[in-house]
């Protein structure tokens, strides 16, 4: 049994134009102590996908469909009571936004001190001592301080931090950090990187790291899911993937890089624009943009399938190209 | 000019079907059909109006002839009601529903009218003291602590005095004092909106300050507003019934559902329809005023989703 | 201050505990009788003050303090006093205290009653009890003077060592009840005299409450809060009545509604026929039936019985022939469209008013109605710049006809009506000065006559007081409406 | 923070002085006071007296300085009315209105905190129109009418309170109601406003996915965040219940200031107006200085200069 | 084409002494204030067609500076000078128009969002401001900003909160290049987007900097993407520039050991590269209170004695590359001994 598993997961925006599919039907699971990477276009539906997980997606947002099932339980099918149990506890999320994730009212203190009050029933005092020593281990400085100021009062990559502490706090089974470290500098993001890999590896947690720094994947993850529009489009451990790019996408993605050791003038980028989620290209979503693209992509929608060993691609050419 | 884009594509993108505010008036209109609320309020406003305009259709007397015999009559479904008048008749025997009828434009003028006055300089020089802070907002709000402090009847008073009673006076007297509460709330959420990064940001590509107060900081202390507004209708109108109280409010030949229901006042235990009926014309009036200002507010929040139903 | 705390049970006997409690609309104006001009606070500084000689119900001139009196000449009256009254804080009661009490009346012109005793020019104390008043000219109205508003007895000894601001904190007199408390605009708590000079007094305490609502005095003596309340409206009476243990209890009281006409030149109401107009538009008896809940009576003169000088032949009469009235205006020159007329009144009479003026425009007028708040009414009438119509209830607390016809003496109405009738300022003038009873009452019964074909005013009737009284008390309402705890009494 | 105070306090001098302008004015505008203390059947004589004795002959400007020097003193004069010096009558009334407009604000508070937090939380539900369509009958019942029904039905019908008058607790609690009911409808639809505007945004979701109770997120995250609108409204309601009651006080026959505030307007009493309206002036002005103290509670991003 | 630029013309902006310190209250009735000294004497010139690249420790004041460059907060001291005015002696209305040339993209994209002003209103609003364009030409120039920034007219009708993080900076980068000012700084302009993307906007940004002769300040965490596109770089630590010199020579041979320890900290994007990286030692200064001497050493691995007494300067150099370190890496006659 996975620690966690989503299977077609659906969650859908009713907006006044129309209906946007922001996931449609990712399935993928999380081992133990495993790292799963998510990559992906900008707007492809990773934050909608780990908000769904948590059952936050606000509110023109609805779940229509799939399931997610943590160490075997339906958590979508769960009470709101119970799944409250489970949030920031068990699974926890640091969010992208970290400017405005943070109630400007509070004191950082407060805001970390919380989760460990309500999950481990400590006293204010004590809530608040652990909030230090959880401040200073994602690397903010005068911790003690910092944690009687306000969310303005910090820094963005500062924020950020704080973030990371509120979700580590309660030391998670399943920790899902939406960008975690956009806001950071290199040497703190290393920190930080070595902070979550530590967690890890110490209790055992199934991490999902949605980035865009494929640096960072290469560094952290033990897998990969690669997002287009909504859906995945490949997964792979992270050799694989790296080595064997199988998607058209993933492969555009790759030589999108700016390499640290040669120096050019100009990137390589995907052509074309990211589909309009509400009126998605017939077929293969990616085929407008995508070199390899035959007539076949134009009709036929391709579907997940495995290639090598753990290594899955949804692409009609997907042994042909890479 | 053109930007140079790495999209193979080469024609110009596609302008928009619609620009926005075509698009909101009709996300607006489509989110008040679905509005349980907003059709309510819409209807009751618009059945008012309607009643304003057509007051004389509708009114079955003149709502200022007296029969002292018919005084007091009770509806006409009651024991010792007529079917002559409908609502009954008030203390001076004058017809309650033609009273109604008539009171509605006076209402709707005064609870309306002072309600866009007080609202408008309120909302402007609110978010002038929150915006230019120091001394522009210590005059402002100095004034509107004096004001606060004045007695609206003393007010009301000098008013009448100079230039007699009347609606427009009472709309200029109650704008000039309901203000101050428009002005503090606006002022207390202005305080913090102009710290935030999205109006930094509007100064940052070097608009104005019109442009910033109008455009950035106003629509984001609108809902406050509209639902203050909403609210002051209620106070309005029933502030023109406190100040017929005092004999200050509007007299005849014009008829106002305050003074109806201040007259009525006396017959509470005996003759309950007196002010009962002006009572329920208001309340209505005001349901359906704050309904549509809530539909209003929910159009002007996009972050409001459509909920059907 | 006590608290009335027994309002549970409706209309329980609420005067069982040696209490009297009686509700007004307003509060007393000051505890300084010279410096107030109005009944209700009269009504209650009955009881801490007492008068030289007092009215009886039927307009008698009974001994109070003084015991008896008589005219020594022209202008000078003497008053034998009680020789066994003591004021509150013990001091006796003698000619000084009238001395002082009646020459700073007539002095100091800052006392709103100041203006009533003007005609005394001196009060000599011949012997402790014996007081000598000289008026400045022959005034039959001396007596009337002496028994109306403002002309209780002062502690001249009491004031004179602590001054007035500290009589007025804590005031002394030497009627029936002391003073306990004055609360403003909330209640005037009285505790009983044991040494007073004219019986015991019935009650331990008598508590006059300020409950300006109307509908809220009524739901206190409904709850037993109070066992007697003043200004009933007519539309409370049967629900008063229909509750046990409650009555109502009215009687006419010395106050006409009317409406002053103005006669200036130029105006509509200058025409003799547009004045017999109004008269006849306006259907006083369906008011008094309908509005007054019949507590009224009909009248076309204001001296109504009870008063000096009154003509009964005017009483209880009335005039209304709207068909009439439209023809005078035909015959005035009026076509379709009758005269315009501004009727102003103060709100305390807005209903009548209202229906006047919807008469008026019943008949063909145009009427502009003016409604203004109690106080901006008054300043508008002393400077006397009302338009055609103002409706004002006057009252008399001089019991006599003088009283209402000042206001039409050619001085006075010179700017307010303009009436100026020759034949009428000479009979005024020698009813001032004459001090013969009955050609004096001929001269008054004479110019009612004249007025009531005029109508410098029109009369639309004589108001009745009308009171909710507890069943645990006795009362019945007088036509001065003053509240004399003597005379209220616990039932039995 | 204590420059900031001293700052406030300075700036009543400037808000006396013109409020005390103002009110100088608009009492010698609205009429003549001599009328009104003179009978009926008073001379021309007797009326250039009492004028001459109230200084009302003097210039206006000398009359205002005459006013101001003596009101530094607290001396505005004697009411003649009551013949008293009018600071105390003023003063003596305080604790009466003090007493209902605390009532009547805590009951508010009582009703439209959880009221409003309900019917955001419920939006466009049942229970959403329904706390709406109350909370509008709240506030479009005139005080009067609503006085005059709490009375017929509690004390009259029912006999549990007192019809009126100031006493006990038991006589505090209808004119309570009265006015509590119309504030308090103001403040929950300000409330609900606020709280629906607060619970669309970031925080309040990271809130959530602190597992914490949604009873939590909303009383804790949410409300503190929308407290400022309504924490303005208080303070102006608050504020507009110190003089301003006269409806309600006339009702249940209160001896509070408004009374004597209305009373004094009507009879020109100036003395008493213009110790009124200073006293309420230097309320007001307490009040602000309060109300942005508690800004600065509520939401640390505001800064005063 | 940046040495020949460099050399000819004057700087288009000069930045001397500049500091912004915050007070940080300590208690709410305490007169002694304490400071943050968030930016504490930054010198440098950017030469108009230039990309200055600022990379540095989270909290080291580079939105900070950034912000005081485009007078959106007042500098606790030093002058900055733009295209040769000095901008603190600007008037209100002299600011609004300077800002014409000088536009900023914020660091965090949504909440520089109005959030009732839709997309299309959003981009529109700095040409309308500056009466750029109007009616159609509005609408086309909207438009192809979008699909500059790669989206596409269906998003034009939406709001800030309908939008993920990434598509969120597109808009604020649209906005800032609207104008074509001569100067954006821009605050992380690519932190939330996907490579693809970025390579895109990094892309754009190149080619609006030729076409239009641009000049920015590119404020950055991403190293690989502040070498793409700097001419320039300046590392910054605790409110102090510690390295500047240009791209080549920076990376080549760093010379400060923060700059070092950070290029030395740059995730590879190639899961064989993998390795146990060491995070820098020591307790994260604070900028209340600065460690003495050089800010730097108690992290520093190298450190001696004269660090913590002395503050070592930025050595202005011309061209070159200049590092504030007493014992400069990578250098000759650095003698370190470890
Ligand atoms: N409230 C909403 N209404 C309509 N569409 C929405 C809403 N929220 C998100 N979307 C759409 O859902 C899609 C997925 O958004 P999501 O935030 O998951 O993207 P993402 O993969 O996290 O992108 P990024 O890397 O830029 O953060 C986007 O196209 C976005 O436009
Ligand atoms: N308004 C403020 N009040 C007090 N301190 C502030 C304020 N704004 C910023 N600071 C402090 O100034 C320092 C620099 O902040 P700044 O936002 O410039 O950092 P940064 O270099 O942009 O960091 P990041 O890379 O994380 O965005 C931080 O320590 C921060 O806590
Ligand atoms: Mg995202
Ligand atoms: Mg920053």
């Amino acid at each position: 049994m996975s620690l966690l598993e989503v299977n077609e997961l659906k969650t859908y925006f009713k907006t006044a134009e129309g209906t946007v599919p922001s996931v449609n039907g990712v399935s993928f699971s999380v081992e133990a102590g495993e790292t799963l990477a998510i990559v992906g276009e900008s707007g492809c539906g990773k934050s909608v996908t780990s908000l769904s997980i948590m059952q936050l997606v606000s509110d023109p947002g609805e779940i229509v469909g799939g399931e997610v099932r943590f160490e075997g339980k339906d958590l979508l099918n769960l009470p709101k009571k119970e799944m409250r149990k489970y949030r920031g506890n068990e699974i926890s999320m640091i969010f992208q936004e970290p400017m405005s994730s943070l109630n400007p009212v509070f004191t950082i203190g407060n805001q970390v001190g919380e989760v460990l009050r309500r999950h481990k029933g400590l006293s204010r005092g004590e809530a608040k001592q652990q909030a230090i020593e959880m401040l200073k281990r994602v690397g903010i400085p005068r911790a003690e301080q910092i944690a009687n100021n306000f969310p303005h009062q910090l820094s963005g990559g500062m924020r950020q931090r704080v973030m990371i502490a509120i979700a580590l706090a309660c030391r998670p089974k399943l920790l899902i950090a939406d960008e975690p470290t956009t806001a950071l500098d290199v040497t703190i993001q290393a920190q930080i990187l070595d902070l979550i890999g530590k967690l890890s590896e110490e209790e055992n947690t199934g991490v999902i790291l949605i980035t865009h720094d494929l640096g960072v994947v290469a560094e952290m993850a033990d897998r990969v899911v690669v997002m287009y529009a909504g859906e995945v489009v490949e997964e792979a451990p992270v050799y694989e993937l790296f080595e064997r790019p199988g998607h058209p996408y993933t492969i555009g993605l790759m030589g999108s890089l700016p390499k640290m050791s040669e120096q050019r003038d100009r990137l390589d980028s995907i052509p074309g624009a990211v589909p309009n989620l509400l009126d998605m290209p017939s077929g293969c979503p990616f085929h407008p943009r995508c070199p390899f693209a035959i007539e076949a992509c134009k009709q036929t929608k391709p579907a997940l399938e495995e290639q090598q060993p753990g290594h899955y691609v949804r692409c009609l050419r997907a042994g042909e190209v890479g | 000019m053109a930007i140079p884009t790495e999209s193979g594509a080469g024609a110009l993108p596609v302008p928009p079907k619609k620009r926005s505010e075509a698009r909101g008036l009709k996300k607006g209109l489509r989110q008040l059909l679905r509005s349980k609320t907003g059709m309510i309020g819409a209807v009751i406003v618009l059945i008012v109006c309607l009643i304003a305009i057509f007051a004389p259709l509708l009114a079955t007397h003149d709502p200022n002839a007296v029969a002292p015999i018919d005084r007091l009559k009770p509806p006409a479904w009651l024991e010792g009601g007529s079917s002559d008048y409908l609502l009954g008749t008030d203390n001076l025997g004058r017809d309650i529903w033609s009273r109604i009828v008539y009171g509605s434009q006076v209402s709707l003028i005064v609870g309306i009218g002072a309600v866009l006055v007080s609202g408008a300089i309120g909302a402007v020089l609110g978010v002038t003291a929150a915006y230019y802070g120091r001394w522009v907002d210590a005059i402002i709000m100095r004034l509107a602590d004096s004001l606060l402090a004045i007695p609206t009847i003393l007010l009301m008073l000098v008013v009448l005095a100079v230039v007699g009673p009347g609606m427009w006076t009472l709309i200029f007297v109650i704008g000039a004092t309901n203000w101050v509460s428009y002005a503090r709330v606006v002022r207390g959420e202005v305080l913090s909106l102009k710290e935030r990064d999205f109006v930094k940001s509007a100064r940052m590509i070097g608009a104005r300050s019109g442009r910033i107060i109008f455009r950035h900081i106003l629509p984001n202390v609108m809902s406050s507003f509209i639902v203050l507004s909403g609210m002051n209708v209620a106070t309005t109108i029933i502030m023109e019934a406190s100040l017929s109280f005092l004999g200050l409010g509007i007299t005849t030949p014009d008829v106002s559902w305050g003074g109806m229901l201040s007259d009525g006042r006396q017959y509470v235990a005996t003759s309950w329809w007196v002010a009962t009926f002006p009572g329920m014309a208001i309340t209505i009036t005001v349901l359906g005023v704050i309904f549509l200002g809530d539909w209003l507010r929910d159009v002007l929040d996009p972050r409001m989703k459509l909920k059907n139903g | 201050t006590t608290s009335t705390d027994t309002g549970t049970t409706a209309a329980a006997p609420a005067a069982s505990d040696g209490t009297l409690t009686i509700a007004n609309g307003t509060d007393i104006e000051s505890f300084d009788p010279q410096n107030n001009n109005n009944t209700a606070s009269e009504a209650i500084l009955v009881n801490v003050f007492d008068y030289l000689l007092k009215n009886d119900n039927e307009g008698n001139k009974v001994p109070a303090l003084a015991t008896s009196w008589e005219q020594t000449a022209d202008n000078v009256w003497q008053f034998k006093l009680r020789d066994d009254v003591k004021f509150h804080n013990g001091d006796p009661f003698t000619a000084a205290d009238v001395k002082y009490t009646f020459e700073r009346l007539a002095t100091d012109e800052a006392l709103k009653q100041h203006s009533y005793f003007k005609t005394i020019e001196e009060v000599r104390a011949v012997d402790d009890y014996t007081a000598e008043f000289v008026t400045t000219g022959p005034d039959p109205l001396l007596l009337n003077r002496l028994s109306k508003m403002g002309a209780g007895i002062l502690p001249s000894k009491y004031i004179e060592e602590n001054g007035i601001d500290a009589f007025l904190k804590s005031p002394i007199g030497t009627g029936a009840y002391k003073f306990k408390s004055w609360a403003k605009d909330d209640r005037v708590v009285l505790e009983k005299n044991d040494e007073y000079f004219d019986g015991a007094p019935k009650w331990d305490e008598v508590v006059f409450r300020v409950v300006p609502e109307a509908s809220t005095r009524v739901s206190e003596l409904l709850t037993g809060g109070v066992d007697i309340v003043s200004g009933v409206p007519s539309t409370d009476i049967e629900r008063i009545e229909q509750t046990e243990n409650l009555s109502v209890e009215t009687t006419p009281i010395k106050r006409v509604l009317q409406m002053i006409v103005r006669q200036t030149e130029g105006t509509p109401t200058a025409d003799p026929k547009v004045r017999e107009a109004i008269d006849l538009a306006i259907d006083k008896k369906a008011i008094v039936d309908s509005i007054a809940g019949g507590n009224g009576v009909l009248t076309r003169t204001s001296v109504t019985p009870g008063n000096f000088g009154s003509d009964e032949s005017l009483y209880e009469q009335s005039l209304y022939d709207l068909e009439k009235a439209k023809a005078l205006l035909q015959e005035a020159g009026y076509g379709d469209k009758g005269p315009e007329l501004s009727l102003s009144s103060s709100s305390q009479y807005k209903e009548y008013a209202e229906v006047v003026s919807a008469m008026l425009t019943a008949a063909g007028f145009t009427v502009n109605l003016d409604i203004l708040e109690p106080s901006a009414f008054s300043e508008k009438m002393t400077s006397k710049t009302f338009g055609e119509l103002y409706m004002i209830g006057i009252g008399n607390s001089m019991n006599d006809a003088s009283n209402n016809y000042n206001r039409f003496l050619a001085s006075e109405a010179a700017g307010e009506t303009d009436y100026n009738n020759a034949e009428v300022e000479d009979l005024l003038q020698s009813a001032l000065v004459n001090m013969d009873e009955a050609s004096r009452t001929d001269e008054y019964k004479k110019v009612q006559q004249i007025l009531a074909e005029e109508r410098p005013a029109i009369y639309l009737f004589q108001m009745k007081g009308v009171y909710g009284v507890n069943a645990s008390v006795d009362f019945s309402p007088r036509q001065d409406e003053m509240f004399y705890a003597q005379e209220i009494t616990p039932a039995q | 923070m204590g420059k900031y105070l001293v700052k406030s306090l300075l700036q009543m001098i400037p808000v006396l002085l013109l409020i005390s302008l103002i009110v100088f004015v608009l009492v010698r505008v609205t009429g003549d006071p001599v009328a009104l203390m003179l009978p009926e059947s008073a001379t021309e004589a007797d009326r250039a007296t009492l004028t001459r004795e109230l200084g009302l002959d003097l210039p206006l400007y000398q009359q205002y300085g005459i006013f101001l020097t003596n009101a530094i003193q607290g001396d505005f004069g004697t009411s003649f009315r009551y013949g008293e010096s009018a600071l105390p009558l003023v003063l003596e009334r305080l604790p009466a209105s003090f007493e209902l407009a605390f009532a009547a604000m805590a009951l508010a508070v009582v009703i439209a905190i959880p009221l409003g937090i309900w019917s955001a939380v419920k939006r466009n539900t049942f229970i959403d129109i329904f706390i709406s369509g109350i909370s509008v009958l709240g506030k479009a019942m005139p005080n009067f009418w609503m006085g005059i029904m709490l009375i017929l039905l509690f004390s009259v019908m029912l006999g549990w309170f007192p019809v009126s008058g100031r006493g006990g607790l038991t006589h505090l609690i209808l004119p309570a109601i009265t006015l509590g009911v119309s504030l308090a409808a103001q403040m929950t639809r300000l409330i609900r406003s606020n709280m629906l505007e607060i619970l669309n945004q970031d925080y309040i979701r990271t809130a959530r996915s602190k597992g914490i109770f949604e009873l939590f997120v909303i009383g804790k995250h949410a409300f503190r965040n929308g407290l400022i609108p309504v924490v303005t409204i208080m303070s102006l309601q608050f504020t507009s219940l110190i003089g301003g009651t006269l409806i309600t006080e006339t009702v249940f026959a209160w001896p509070g200031l408004g009374q004597l505030l209305v009373s004094a307007v009507n009879t020109h009493d100036m003395a008493i107006v213009q110790a009124a309206v200073f006293v309420i002036a230097i309320f007001v002005i307490l009040m602000n200085i309060l109300t942005d103290l508690v800004y600065r509670l509520l939401d640390p991003r505001i800064k005063y200069s | 084409m940046s040495e020949s630029k460099m050399n000819a013309a004057a700087p288009l902006l000069q930045v001397r002494g500049l500091k912004k310190h915050f007070p940080v209250a300590k208690g709410w009735f305490s007169r002694k204030n304490e400071y943050v000294r968030a930016v504490d004497g930054l010198d440098f010139d950017v030469m108009p067609g230039e990309t200055l690249g600022i990379v540095g420790e989270s909290g080291c004041g580079k939105s900070t500076a950034g912000q005081m460059i485009v007078q959106l907060l007042e500098p606790t001291e030093g002058k900055i000078v733009f295209d040769g005015t000095d901008l603190a002696s600007l008037s209100g209305e002299q600011v609004r128009r300077a800002r014409r040339n000088l536009q900023l993209v914020f660091q965090d994209p949504y909440s520089s969002l109005n959030p009732r002003m839709t997309v299309y209103d959003l981009v529109a609003e700095p040409l309308i401001v500056h009466g750029l364009a109007s009616g159609k030409a509005l609408k086309t120039e909207v438009m192809s900003l979008l699909e500059a920034v790669g989206l596409g007219p269906q998003h034009a009708d939406r709001y800030p909160h309908e939008f993920s993080g990434g598509q969120r900076q597109r808009i604020g980068i649209a906005r800032a290049l609207a104008l074509k000012p001569k100067m954006i700084v821009c605050d992380e302009p690519v932190s939330a987007l996907d490579v693809s993307i970025q390579a895109q906007v990094l892309n754009l940004l190149k080619d609006l900097q030729e076409q239009f002769d641009l000049t920015y300040i590119f404020i950055a965490h991403g190293l690989p993407s502040v070498k793409h596109i700097s001419d320039r770089i300046a590392v910054m630590y605790l409110g102090k520039i510690v390295e500047i010199g240009s791209r080549e020579e920076l990376f080549a041979s760093p010379k400060h050991p923060y700059t070092e320890a950070l290029l030395d900290a740059v995730p590879v994007p190639d899961p064989r590269l993998r390795r146990k990286r060491e995070p820098l030692p020591g307790e994260l200064p604070s900028p209340v209170n600065p460690p003495s001497g050089c800010a730097f050493h108690p992290r520093c691995p190298y450190a001696q004695d004269i660090c913590k007494q002395q503050t070592p300067v930025l050595e202005p150099k011309a061209d070159g590359q200049s590092a504030a370190c007493h014992f400069p890496r990578n250098m000759d006659e650095a003698g370190v001994t470890i």
